[in-house]
């Protein structure tokens, strides 16, 4: 067990203590795990509510913040929150626009989003959802609880974001994230298993020199196993996947995400091998995030996302974001 | 038609059960993260276990008086403090059940299967599975087949509720060869077969925690 | 090997490659290995130069940008630059205004710099150096290389690196730069060793649940090995350390760096750990940074950095500052 | 007095000396990797390789004609592609020497003992180190004390240097005990002690190159 923590049952609280001491911009309510952009709710302003099992650190916290969430609702590890947290954190936000709830597809997540939805409505808040799916390493089926909500996250949030601090009406700020969900598409893999703090081991066995193609974030194993693969194959592999589904005809946003425990180092390599494969199969990349966003605790890996944007949604995603994680513009 | 002797289920009943099913969840914790993690993600003992104890402490402080009123408070407690699938699933089912036995302060075994069945409706349908999708439901829908039938040959309380246990435990293992269609599991495809699903398990242990409450009261 | 990499040889280039096509602000040769600020030189302005090991990142090429470096050469992994990258980059942001040259004490660093610095000033380039040595773990005696220069580099790159923005001339950058140094600290601790890409396996043995006290960022041991602590012992410790032997008398600047592959939501935990303790010591916290910023590939652990500031240091932390790692005010 | 016969050390020789020095780099770099795993940082094998390689390959397209401009061809190729605290030090040592040799077409034993003291006084100065700090140090200076006192002695070339690598290698081994003073094993304090100096074992291989060479000339 090589974990920096008290015991596992405190985890999360102790990391809520370590965000409120740490931002000054965010309203930490640690005791109903809310995490919250000071100064809310905005008069007029859409609220974007998100959330999710905590373990995946930046997000959702550390988008906290101007142009993109207004709060967050951090579950135990792995695990999403309860609905509590939701209505809580709605209540708190509403200015009467109405609320955005940012939610991933996993049946825990959409499950507890929808009870939460249910009953702010019957509290007089004009709730919308939109589900995060763009993992095309599961296939969207009656076969499956349907694509996993990885990468993406950070690309609606951070849109839908620009558009609700411009002032869009719910609806509209609904129908962006709606938008930047169907354009984006993510696949993933692990070099290592992951250790939950309840756990206190890998959650599988992945033998050195073996990795799994197609993970979620979860520490679940992926749809495959392999031989270990070089960085150019992994890319070549990972940007297939992604461009084989979307099939863009325009520029992308890229995240070249690490999945925690990946050292920069090796994912700025990755990066480049990323840009060029999609050089290769002719897909513009007209923005560009390396870096640690949607994790998998100490999971070693990386996934690639590309989004499809038009001239709107650039715009949105260039808007000023000031939040622990994403930062720019202002 | 009455209902056989030692039948009779009222709020002292159901709030041993929950504490029998509270030890039995604890003992079993770690045996039930295991099993969540080869297909899915390594929480469900540290779920099960966050839910039961806020339940029991909750029932403890203000004890509903009826058995409506005790499964009624559980499940709200599992909403309120699970989380993930389970919480919300084990939430409905328990709710569900608990309005269906309404205010009645003892209920019989039938009224109890009554309610357990409602519970079950709605686990499926928020959670949309279907039997032998390597679900909860693959324990809890025998159980409750099995506990009618027990029933209906007129067995105790205590006896049919035995029936449901064997036949939730029976369902619970019948979902190793099974392939995952629901919940995370359903990520790994043909990789989910050749594992026991850890809802199902702790549905049986559930289960079972009835069968053992209405043993000892026998 | 649990690495992303295609060969070892390429680490270095490849993730050069990766940066040079995620930042548009910036210019990477990734053939001399040299990575620069877009449009330098800055007319009249003093440049920061710095580098070191690769394995640190974001450390130093992250905080390449307004308000912080102008140049940073990386060296092979764990390995100094050479001369000759110093040499080129400092010919190349030089405006007439001088360098900087912002030293880690190593051995290597040290040796390689100053050879850099004395080609640079036979070109007529004026430097001035800052050594950054704030690792309290290393007795800095006649019987030691000295102390080693970590998290402190952070705190001494981005305060000089506002300084020159503002137009200081070079002996006041060099001035703040040394003063930065001299009421910085750290102490550091490692829950695994490190793997490096040349030796595909972890450079020592950590056994699961024993640690290492007094760490550097080069996967070395460090002094003291002991048995599992948990987040608050470590923070205990740590913070004893720090605050001993700098004695500070006001406000500090605080770090709480990951090493790599500790995941962020411990790292806030730790954080929430080290407030405790710094709010016990009666040290006021005026400014608080959580994050992997000066990293050692993929180790697991942490280190407490402090830096005690006057008004004009403070101001010049909050000044705008625009790098891949470091961004805000602009 | 002239050098004994086969004494002479031209640049062919040290162009010699270079393709087996960076063969037997080659050959020990793993281990050199392993010796600065312990208390160092693990990259002392790749450091050397690295730069042997880089400067037999300078020296191959562009050949000194002079032993002098083989040795400092060898140093400012280490000190441009090695990095770390080896490359400026190997880079000195070399420059060093190279210099003091000066235009001579061929070199005597003595001269080379000279120019090779005045290396590794270069090597003490730069890096501060002093004997039984536990650097490479350790193996050049014994070795530049035996190779002194063989020639004294009236050793032919190849007995001299043969003196010098066993003297390298015998101070090599004796770092294990020593608790490092200089470099990054330093910060180990005492847990240092116990291991061989990857440095001083690297300067071994150098000289035991230097001998090869000559034996395989005599
Ligand atoms: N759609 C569903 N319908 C019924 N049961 C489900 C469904 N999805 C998941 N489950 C049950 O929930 C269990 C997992 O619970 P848990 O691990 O606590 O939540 P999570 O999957 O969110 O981590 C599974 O083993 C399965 O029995
Ligand atoms: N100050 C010094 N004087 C002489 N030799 C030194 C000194 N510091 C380090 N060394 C030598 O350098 C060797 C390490 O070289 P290398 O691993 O390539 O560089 P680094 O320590 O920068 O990683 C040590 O084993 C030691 O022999
Ligand atoms: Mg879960
Ligand atoms: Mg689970
Ligand atoms: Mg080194
Ligand atoms: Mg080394």
């Amino acid at each position: 067990m090589r974990m920096l923590i008290n015991v596992p049952e405190t985890v999360v609280a102790d990391a809520l203590r370590g965000m409120s001491v740490t931002y000054p911009d965010l309203t930490v309510d640690v005791e109903h795990r809310v995490v919250m952009r000071k100064g809310v709710p905005y008069e007029g302003k859409v609220a974007l509510v998100s959330g999710g099992g905590s373990g995946h650190e930046p997000l959702h916290g550390g988008f906290v913040g101007r142009g993109m969430l207004t709060a967050a609702c951090p579950g135990e590890v792995f695990t999403s929150p309860v609905p509590d947290q939701m209505l809580r954190a709605a209540a708190a936000v509403d200015s009467g626009a109405g609320v955005l709830f940012v939610v991933k597809n996993y049946t825990g997540d959409v499950l507890n989003f929808d009870m939460a939805a249910e009953l702010a409505e019957d509290e007089g808040v004009q709730v919308a959802k939109v589900l995060v799916n763009d993992d095309v390493a599961v296939t969207d089926s009656l076969y499956t609880a349907g694509r996993r909500g990885t990468g993406a996250t950070l690309f609606v949030e951070k849109i839908a974001g620009a558009a609700a601090e411009e002032g869009a009406p719910l609806d509209r700020v609904a129908a962006i994230a709606h938008q930047v969900n169907e354009m984006s598409r993510t696949f993933g893999v692990a070099l290592s298993a992951v250790t939950t703090p309840a756990k206190g081991g890998p959650t599988f066995d992945l033998p050195d020199g073996e990795l799994e193609l197609g993970i979620g974030i979860h520490g679940e194993p992926g749809r495959e196993r392999r031989g270990m693969m070089t960085s150019g194959e992994i890319a070549d592999f990972a940007v297939d996947a992604v461009v084989d589904d979307l099939r863009p005809d325009g520029p992308v946003l890229l995240l070249v995400n690490g999945m925690g425990a990946t050292p920069l180092l090796e994912l700025y390599g990755f990066a480049a091998e990323v840009h060029r494969v999609l050089a290769q199969r002719q897909v513009p990349v007209a923005r560009s995030l390396v870096g640690n966003y949607v994790t998998s605790l100490d999971m070693a890996g990386a996934s690639v996302t590309i989004c499809q944007v038009d001239e709107e949604l650039l715009r949105l995603w260039d808007a000023p974001v000031a939040t622990p994680a994403l930062r720019w513009g202002c | 038609m009455n209902a056989p002797t030692g039948s009779a289920v009222d709020a002292d009943f159901l709030r041993r059960w929950l504490g029998t099913a509270t030890e039995s969840i604890e003992r079993e914790a770690d045996h039930l993260t295991e099993l969540d993690s080869p297909i899915g993600d390594a929480d469900h003992g540290g779920n099960m276990r966050r839910g039961f104890r806020a339940a029991r402490t909750a029932v403890e402080q203000e004890p509903p008086d009826t058995p409506g009123a005790v499964l009624v408070a559980v499940g709200r407690q599992l909403i309120s403090t699970v989380g993930g699938a389970s919480g919300p699933l084990y939430g409905t089912l328990l709710r569900r059940a608990g309005k269906s036995l309404g205010d009645e302060p003892t209920v019989t075994a039938a009224q109890l299967r009554d309610a357990l069945r409602a519970g079950v409706d709605g686990v499926a349908q928020l959670g949309g599975a279907v039997p032998e999708d390597k679900t909860m439901l693959d324990a809890l829908l025998p159980a409750i087949d099995a506990l009618s039938g027990a029933l209906d040959a007129g067995g105790s309380l205590a006896e049919v509720l035995a029936a449901a246990a064997q036949a939730a435990e029976d369902g619970a293992k019948a979902t190793i060869p099974l392939r995952a269609r629901k919940g995370r599991a359903s990520y790994l495809g043909d990789r989910s077969i050749g594992h026991q699903d850890p809802g199902a398990t702790s549905s049986a242990l559930l289960i079972a925690a009835l069968a053992q409450t209405a043993q000892e009261a026998a």
